[in-house]
Formats: structure tokens, C-alpha cells, sequence
């Protein structure tokens, strides 16, 4: 960890910033919800990483889907990441949003979550430890370090094929898209 | 003369918001502790703000921006009234109405700013925040005004040197229940449990903050930071006796700052109207008391 | 004054698991609430009838995360009843003592979950700790720390290792110690009193019209448990009380639980000084080749959260024909919460819909 | 000496005549009724203090072409005997067009059991307030709980049709 080292905060502010408060919003999709309580109060204690829940989707950058995606819960998982700013880093929690899991002969659950969002990087099991929580923060710092935790930059750049994926799914969606076409992320900066 | 006091409201606007910048970091570690954690770094605060200016932050108008760099502004002014030890960069121009005053800029500019979100939760975390402000301004106002009429000026300044000679405020028996009830209130006005309602993330997802991202939230918190810092030092000025160097001042604000936030620790959150109808029975009964007592025995100084 | 909707959930930080009501507003007061569910349904009774008879233990006990012990018990219950299994005397103490550590695990999770809604993080990360500790137990007994999978048609699958009895006494002991504290803090708190007192209030007539179980029943001063009125594992081996109040409001629902917890501890010393040795488990034929004789059940049991039950029908076959479960949260969150909401303050809806004890895993299944 | 079962089956046969009850536990009195004669029964259960509705469910009999509906009473008694009972009433239905009248009026606590079969199996009910939606998003042909319902190959034909972002990106 090297949240006290002075010149990388010098160096690069917001990718250390980005590393060392992780704000997780606080969303319970499925039964992964379990083992949040614990790994944020006493025994496991996430804060001490800058890991903590935040109420509102504005006010989150790190996006960790608790267990299976039943359709239903997909509508509002896609409406909250949409309103998340940028920098944004997802982490599917469990085995489910991989491939299914327990339920990969369910009705209605989505099978394979990063066919909907961009997902950075996966916890496996059913359930995960608190520790693996932990183990996946520490790797999504890794990633963040070398600009390889871009989930954000792909759904931009991807967001036409994301929509339609979407909207098999769910039929038409009531919000209007989030970007009107693809857009590459050098093409996004100049923009913005 | 004109360079000192700029150098001063500089100085004084750096270190407000450094000291309440460490204060909130202080208040997650001794949360932390109290609940048996290890609790973030102290500077977890700072690293959010880093990370908060690094964000896209959606705006949603021009009122949603003004709001907060007018509340922003609210409590810089404050501040600049406010002595901090022997420093006071404007401390002849003003009194404490002005800061009574001023202090009300701070939840307005809020109000303003999530009016314009338009999120439900927003505007009932809003009409809380007024509504509290409202709860505690009346009591907070008779608690002036005895302070005033016992040491028979307007001037903060003034009140503290009189401290200098006489002793704390509590030390003198007129002034005792004012300042019982200042302390009854001050967790209202830090925002604290039992009072902890404006956000309540877990009745109304943060209420005023909730559609805050990037930037705006960075500056929401700097806010949090300077009013924490003002209210402190606003009772610390006028019943612990202020202090005669920086540093001892320091001192006293930690010490007040802690223990606010053991009770913080013990208590849940009360619903508006019973916060309410708390702030307008005991502390404004005693405030009223104190201030009959003051105008009976007559004027001290 | 303009009413106003308002969409509670299922993205709220005060919200238990992924629910959501849907407020029609009317300035701070609740007109009509709308429970919503189906956010977590994933059709499991469906997923059943295509899974053998064994296969479906690892399924039944994640229909509700917070407590898939009793979700175990019920479905062995059932496949026991309709096979003609029966349990061996050692199995069923075990069985006992390992539901009623998961009563307070789950209990403390409740605690955690109400406390953290009124703002309380103290408690509730003290609580959450101690949950933690029951967890540690289930890790050493069972290998999983959230999903156990120990109970089985004929017993449970392995013995009390050595010194466990110890241990489980040693942790009961620790989380005994700290009931004081509990009280002073929380359950004597002033400021709970206010917050709890007089919200969410039911009487009893209109709980039994609405189906109310578990402790939403018992705070209105109805007294049953059907581990006393249809006892299963080794419930009718030893005395126990149960605890009752009378308002009905949120404020007695939690002393119900806080009693329970206490009656659940005192009850574990009672069984592990009763123990028997011997057998835990009978053995169940080839679970590739068993079928079940065509037959219907219908079980039930007292989960922490109220009558859990289960019909399950077997056509002869080597899978379950159709499986039912009834849980508890389905009608406190479908039609009493709806009810208990009316005309209170938004502030309360939380407060109200944790003090009614739903999960919503359990309604949507 | 009768038990609680025994001595309320003779009262049931004594008070309808269509209905066959049968004591096979202890304490389980099965009832199977016609569906029209379904919510007296029941209000008749309720009044001899069995207030309590537990559950509705319903079986899919593919091979004889019914939908069966199971209603399962217990009671809120401190009474032992009573307590420990529990009923089960049982009607047929046909699977094609499946409807029966609501029992709201009997058990309020109904309506939400009432809504969830409604969608899973498509049984209408007359007279239920609000027959919307309660579970499922997506609309589906057969109701999904029925037997003929195939959920490993809808997951085949839905969920696994839909392309990886990355191959639709390679196509193009």
C-alpha cells in the first residue's frame, strides 16, 4: 500500500485519490449483501481502505454487484451505473453475475452480467469471505495504477452495443440513451 | 495595515479549513474506535476531497452551482468574525448579530442549490435542514442575547478580553444556564446524533447531498468542515473564555470537539418534529431563564 | 397539499435487502404504500423440480441468506416425512442447539439492521461483531461461514467436534456478557424509546386477520411458537418461555427479539447439559437411485422470523413434483407492511419495515 | 376418545355433502371440495376457529390435464390440540382457462398469495382488487411455473442468445 508515499500524490493526485477512497454504493442485488455488514463494521473494518457505503449513486465510484441479477434488479443496476461519474470501477461479488452460478437454469436471472456493463473485475464464490472483498480492493488498486480498470471508458466507447443487449432484455427502456453514439475515449476528453 | 488583515483572512481561512478538515478525520477515528474498528487514516477526509475534484461532477443549472459557492461563501465570512486566539482580521466591523446572521447563509445557499435537483429526497433533507435551523436559532438567539446583555456589548472581541479579567463565562452564576443550554444545542448545530437528521442516509439517502457528485460534494464537505469549525469556536469564544494564542485555542476546541462526539456515539437519531419540539422546551427554557436572571441582577461590566 | 410519489428502494441505504415501496406522499405523511418485490426471484420452487432429492440441499438453503438454517430443516423435514426417515436422538439436540445459534445470529443481524436504521452504528457494529462470533462456530462445525448445508434427511451430516461444546459456551458467554451493555445503550436509550414507541402499531385482531407469525404476533400479546405447539428437533425436551409484549408496536417487537435472544442462550445451556450421546445420522439410501413414494407433506417450524413451512409434493420420482415454501416475511411485507404504513412519517418507513422483520429474499424466493 | 381431526372431519361431513375429508396423520385432515364450494369451506374452517391461512398453493398435474389448488389452514390457538392441526383443502381445476373466485373476503391475507399464483401459473381469480404483476418483469407465454414450461430451454433461447460485447464488436 502506498497511501503515504507523498510523491506519487504529487505525481498523479487523482489516480491516488481514485485508489484510497473507493466509495461503494450500497446496493444489496442479491445475497452477496451478507458479507458487506461484516467487512464494513467491526471484525473486517473496510474503512481503514477508504472503502465505505454511500447512499446515493452520485456520490459513489465503485459499484459492487452483491450476487445474482434478477431482471428486474438489471433495470436498476444499468440506471444506477448510468448516473455514477466518472472514474468508475464495478466488481461482480460472488460467483453468480459470472455465468449464473447456483441459478445458470433460472427464468429470471441474467446469466452473464458483463454483457450488460462493463465489469472490471469478478469475485468468485458462493459465498466470498470477507478477506476476498479485500483481496479484490487491493487488486483493483493494482489495476487502477496501471489505467487498466476502464470499464467506464468501454461502456462509452461500446454504449451502442451495451444498449442493445440491454434492451433485448428489458424491452424498450424508459431513459433516454446516455450518449447519443460510441465515443472513443481521446474523442470523449476534447468534448468534455 | 490593509496587508495584515488580508494576511490574516488568508491565514485564518487556510487553518479553519485545515483544523475542520482534521476534525472530521478525528471524528471517523474516534467513531471507529468507539465501535471497535481500527478506523480510516486522519486524512481520509483530504483524499476524498482529492478524489471528489478528480470526478465528473453533474450540474443541474445555474442556482444548483451558485447555491453552494453562496453557502460557501456564508461561512468564509463567518469565519473572518470569528477570533481564533489574538487573530480577528475583522474584528472591530463586526458582532455577534452579524455572525447570528451569517450563519443562517450556509443552510439558505444549500437550500437554493438542491432546490434546483429537483430529487425528493433533496428537498425533504432540505426542509429538515431549515426546520432545524429554525429549531435551534431561537434558543441559540436568547443565549446571545443574555451573553450580550451581561457583558453589555456586541463585540466578540470585547466579550472575550472581559473573559480575560473575569473568568469563563461559566464561572459566572447568571451566565450558567445560558450555557448549559448552549451545550444542548451545539450537537444540532454540528449536525450531530441525536440530531444527525439532515443527511440520515438510512430515512432519506443523504438528503441535501444526494444528487451532489464530483466537485460539488468536495465543496459540500469543505462546508461541513468550516461549520463545524465556526460553531465550536463561536461557544469556545464566548463561555470557555476564547485564549490568548492559537495554540491553547486549538486545544480547547479539540477537547469540546471530543466530547461532542462521545455523545455522538450513544444516542440514535430523533425524528424533525421531536428534535423540534426538544430544541424549542429545554434549551430555550433555560435560555429564557438565563436571560431574566441577566436583566434582573443587571448589567456586570 | 399535492401528493406526491415517491419511490422507496430498492437502491436505498435504508432498505433490507432488494425491496422497494412505492410512497404516495402527502407533505411528511404516508398516504398509501405500494410494496413492490420480485427483485430477487429466481423462481427456486422451479429450479427444485429439476434437481434430485440431495441435489436440492444446496439450493433450499439460499432462499434466505440471512437465516438458511431453518430453510435446511424445513426441507429435510419434508423429505424425512414423506420418505419415513427417521432421526437419531443425538441428531435432533444437535439439530436444536445449531438452529438456535442461528436464531441469534440472525437475531444480531436484525439487531444490526435496526439499529444501523435509526442511526445507532454503534450497536450495530457491536452486533455485528458478535454475529461474527456465531459465524466462527458455524465455520468450524459446518465449513461455510454464511451457507452451511449441515442438516440432512436423517440427522446432520457430521458429530460436534472435540471441544466444541466448549466453545459454543465460551462465545454465549462472551456475547452474554455484553447484554448490559445492549441495554444501556440501546434497548433502555431514551431517544429509542421516542423514535420506537407507538410507530408501526398493529393490533392483535388485525395481526391474526392478516397473518401475522413470529414475533409481529408475539408483540401483540398472542402467545405462540410452534416450537411449543407442534414441537420438532428436540424443542419438547426442555423448558423454555416465550417471551410476549403487548402494543404491538415497533418498540415491543424488539424487546420480543431481545427476549428471544436471551430465552435462545439460556436454551443452549439447557440442551448441551441434556445431550445424548450416540448416532447423528441414519443412513438414507443411494441418493443417485432414491425415490420417494407419491405422497404430500406439509411441514412447519419457527424460524426467527416466524411460521416457516413447506409443502412438498413427490410424485414417486427421484425429484420433487412441486415444492412450496411459506415463509414468514411474505405476508408481513406484502400486506402488513402496507397496512402498518399508513399514516405514519417517511422517516419511520425503515424504521417500521425493519422492526416488522423482512427479508426479501424470502417473499420473492 | 376423538381427536381434534376426527371429531372436525365428522362436523365437515355432517355440514357439506360433496367433500371428501380423510384423516392421514395425526394431525392432518386433508379436504378435497369442488371449486365452487371452495370459500365456504373455508369461511366455515375459519369460523370453527382454524383463522389462520398459511399458504396457497397449487400443483401442476400435467398428465390429468388439472391445476390443483391446496389452501392450508392452521390456527392461532393456545389451545394444544388445535394448535397442532393443519388443514389442507384441495380443488381441481382445468388447466386451460384456470379461474376461481377469490377468497379475500374469507382471508385477507390472501391477496398476495392470490397475486404471485396468478402470475406464475395464469390462474385468474374473480374479484381479486389488483391482479398485477408481483415477481416477474419479462412477459412470458406459458406462466413459468407450469410444467410444460421449459426454463433450461428459454435459458437457451433467451439468456445465452444475446452476444458478448467484445464478439459483436469483432463482427462489425
Amino acid at each position: 500500500m502506498d497511501r503515504n508515499n507523498l510523491g506519487k500524490w504529487l505525481k498523479s493526485p487523482g489516480k491516488m485519490g481514485q485508489k484510497y477512497s473507493l466509495h461503494a454504493l450500497y446496493f444489496c442485488t442479491g445475497c452477496g449483501i451478507i458479507e458487506i455488514p461484516p467487512s464494513i463494521t467491526t471484525r473486517w473494518d473496510a474503512e481503514r481502505f477508504g472503502v465505505i457505503p454511500v447512499a446515493t449513486p452520485r456520490q459513489a465510484n465503485l459499484f459492487l454487484i452483491t450476487g445474482y441479477v434478477s431482471v428486474k434488479t438489471l433495470r436498476y443496476i444499468i440506471r444506477s451505473y448510468e448516473q455514477m461519474p466518472e472514474p468508475k470501477f464495478t466488481v461482480g461479488f460472488g460467483s453468480c453475475p459470472i455465468n449464473g452460478g447456483m441459478y445458470w437454469d433460472s427464468y429470471n436471472t441474467i446469466k452473464h452480467l458483463d454483457k450488460y456493463i462493463p465489469v472490471d473485475g469478478w469475485i468468485a464464490g458462493c459465498m466470498p469471505r470477507p478477506e476476498a472483498v479485500f483481496v479484490a480492493v487491493t487488486h483493483l488498486w493494482t489495476l487502477i495504477d496501471k489505467g487498466m480498470a476502464d470499464g467506464y471508458n468501454k461502456y462509452r466507447a461500446n454504449y451502442q452495443y451495451y444498449r442493445e443487449n440491454q434492451e433485448k432484455i428489458l424491452g424498450k427502456l424508459e431513459w433516454p440513451p446516455l450518449f447519443s453514439k460510441n465515443i472513443k475515449h481521446e474523442e470523449y476528453r476534447t468534448i468534455a | 495595515m490593509v496587508m495584515t488583515t488580508i494576511l490574516e483572512i488568508i491565514f485564518i481561512i487556510l487553518l479553519a479549513g485545515i483544523i475542520g478538515l482534521f476534525f472530521l478525520g478525528l471524528s471517523r477515528k474516534i467513531m471507529a474506535r468507539i465501535h471497535w474498528r481500527y478506523g480510516p487514516p486522519i486524512t481520509q477526509p483530504l483524499i476524498d476531497i482529492i478524489k471528489l475534484f478528480n470526478q465528473t461532477s453533474m450540474s443541474h443549472g445555474f442556482l444548483f452551482n451558485f447555491g453552494i459557492i453562496f453557502s460557501l461563501a456564508g461561512s468564509v465570512v463567518v469565519l473572518l468574525f470569528l477570533p481564533f486566539g489574538r487573530i480577528c482580521p475583522l474584528s472591530d466591523s463586526g458582532g455577534l448579530l452579524v455572525i447570528l446572521y451569517l450563519m443562517l447563509i450556509a443552510p439558505l445557499g444549500l437550500a437554493l442549490s438542491g432546490g434546483e435537483a429537483a430529487n425528493p429526497y433533496t428537498s425533504i433533507g432540505i426542509s429538515r435542514k431549515l426546520l432545524l435551523a429554525f429549531g435551534y436559532e431561537l434558543p441559540l438567539l436568547l443565549i446571545l442575547l443574555t451573553v450580550m446583555t451581561h457583558y453589555n456589548t456586541i463585540s466578540i472581541v470585547e466579550i472575550v478580553n472581559k473573559q480575560f479579567q473575569a473568568g469563563w463565562s461559566f464561572q459566572h452564576l447568571s451566565l450558567l444556564l445560558p450555557g448549559i443550554a448552549y451545550i444542548l444545542i451545539l450537537p444540532a448545530i454540528l449536525g450531530f446524533r441525536p440530531f444527525e437528521l439532515i443527511q440520515a442516509p438510512q430515512e432519506i439517502s443523504s438528503g441535501p447531498m444526494a444528487e451532489y457528485s464530483g466537485k460539488f460534494l468536495a465543496l459540500t464537505t469543505i462546508q461541513h468542515a468550516f461549520n463545524i469549525f465556526i460553531s465550536i469556536s463561536l461557544f469556545t469564544n464566548l463561555f470557555l473564555g476564547g485564549a490568548a494564542n492559537p495554540g491553547y485555542f486549538f486545544l480547547k476546541i479539540l477537547a469540546v470537539f471530543v466530547i461532542f462526539l462521545f455523545a455522538n456515539a450513544v444516542f440514535p437519531r430523533f425524528r424533525i418534529e421531536q428534535a423540534i419540539k426538544y430544541l424549542w422546551r429545554w434549551p430555550s427554557i433555560l435560555a429564557f431563564a438565563g436571560l431574566i436572571i441577566v436583566l434582573i441582577t443587571g448589567k456586570n461590566f | 397539499m399535492r401528493e406526491l410519489e415517491l419511490y422507496f428502494g430498492p437502491q436505498h441505504l435504508g432498505m433490507v435487502g432488494n425491496f422497494s415501496i412505492t410512497l404516495n406522499v402527502e407533505g411528511d405523511r404516508i398516504v398509501k404504500a405500494t410494496a413492490n418485490p420480485g427483485f430477487l426471484h429466481r423462481g427456486f420452487e422451479k429450479l427444485m423440480e429439476q434437481r434430485t432429492w440431495i441435489q436440492n440441499f444446496p439450493l433450499v438453503c439460499r432462499i434466505n441468506v440471512v437465516e438458511p438454517d431453518h430453510m435446511e430443516l424445513m426441507y429435510a423435514m419434508a423429505v424425512e416425512k414423506l420418505a419415513g426417515i427417521e432421526v437419531p436422538e443425538r441428531a435432533r439436540f444437535i439439530r436444536s442447539i445449531y438452529l438456535e445459534l442461528a436464531r441469534i445470529g440472525s437475531h444480531l443481524f436484525g439487531l444490526w439492521a435496526y439499529a444501523n436504521m435509526l442511526g445507532f452504528d454503534t450497536v450495530a457494529n457491536w452486533a455485528m461483531y458478535h454475529r461474527d462470533l456465531v459465524l466462527d462456530l458455524f465455520e468450524e462445525l459446518t465449513g461455510g461461514r454464511v451457507y452451511h448445508i449441515y442438516i440432512w434427511p436423517g440427522g446432520v451430516r457430521r458429530d460436534f467436534p472435540e471441544g466444541f461444546k466448549d466453545r459454543i459456551i465460551n462465545t454465549l458467554h462472551t456475547i452474554g456478557s455484553c447484554v448490559p451493555d445492549y441495554d444501556n445503550t440501546f434497548f433502555n436509550n431514551r431517544v429509542f424509546y421516542k423514535r420506537a414507541k407507538n410507530i408501526g402499531k398493529i393490533t392483535c385482531e388485525e395481526a391474526k386477520r392478516m397473518g401475522a407469525v413470529g414475533q409481529v404476533l408475539r408483540a401483540t400479546g398472542m402467545k405462540q411458537d410452534i416450537r411449543k405447539t407442534e414441537p420438532y428437533a428436540a424443542y419438547d425436551q426442555v423448558d423454555w418461555e416465550i417471551p410476549v409484549r403487548t402494543d404491538g408496536d415497533a418498540y415491543s417487537r424488539i424487546w420480543v427479539v431481545r427476549d428471544e435472544m436471551i430465552e435462545s442462550v439460556h436454551m443452549i445451556f439447557k440442551l448441551l447439559d441434556k445431550m445424548p450421546e450416540g448416532e447423528v445420522y441414519n443412513k438414507i439410501p443411494n441418493p443417485f437411485k432414491w425415490k420417494i413414494p407419491d405422497k404430500d407433506a406439509y411441514v412447519r417450524c419457527e424460524s426467527s422470523r416466524g411460521e416457516l413451512g413447506l409443502y412438498l409434493v413427490s410424485n414417486g420420482g427421484d425429484k420433487p413434483y412441486r415444492a412450496h415454501f411459506r415463509t414468514p416475511s411474505y405476508n408481513h411485507g406484502l400486506t402488513i407492511l402496507e397496512k402498518a404504513l399508513e399514516n405514519e412519517s417517511i422517516a419511520d418507513v425503515g424504521n417500521i419495515m425493519i422492526s416488522l422483520y423482512i427479508t426479501a429474499p424470502e417473499i420473492d424466493r | 376418545m376423538k381427536n381434534t381431526g376426527q371429531l372436525l372431519k365428522e362436523k365437515l361431513l355432517l355440514s357439506f355433502e360433496d367433500i371428501q375429508a380423510e384423516v392421514s396423520d395425526e394431525h392432518r385432515l386433508t379436504v378435497n371440495c369442488r371449486k365452487d364450494t371452495v370459500i365456504t369451506v373455508l369461511s366455515f374452517l375459519n369460523n370453527s376457529g382454524y383463522d389462520h391461512l398459511a399458504l396457497i398453493s397449487c400443483v401442476d398435474w400435467i398428465k390429468d390435464n388439472v391445476l390443483e389448488l391446496v389452501y392450508i389452514l392452521t390456527a392461532y390457538a393456545e389451545d394444544k390440540g388445535k394448535a397442532k392441526m393443519n388443514i389442507l383443502v384441495k380443488t381441481r381445476i382445468t388447466r386451460e382457462k384456470p379461474g376461481l373466485h377469490t377468497v379475500i373476503p374469507v382471508f385477507e391475507n390472501a391477496e398476495p398469495y392470490e397475486r404471485e399464483l396468478h402470475e406464475l401459473y395464469g390462474i385468474h381469480f374473480m374479484g381479486h382488487p389488483r391482479l398485477t404483476p408481483l415477481f416477474l418483469e419479462r412477459e412470458y407465454k406459458i406462466p413459468p411455473f407450469r410444467k410444460d414450461f421449459d426454463t433450461r430451454k428459454y435459458v437457451q433461447e433467451v439468456f445465452d442468445q444475446i452476444p458478448f460485447v467484445e464478439d459483436k464488436k469483432a463482427e462489425k
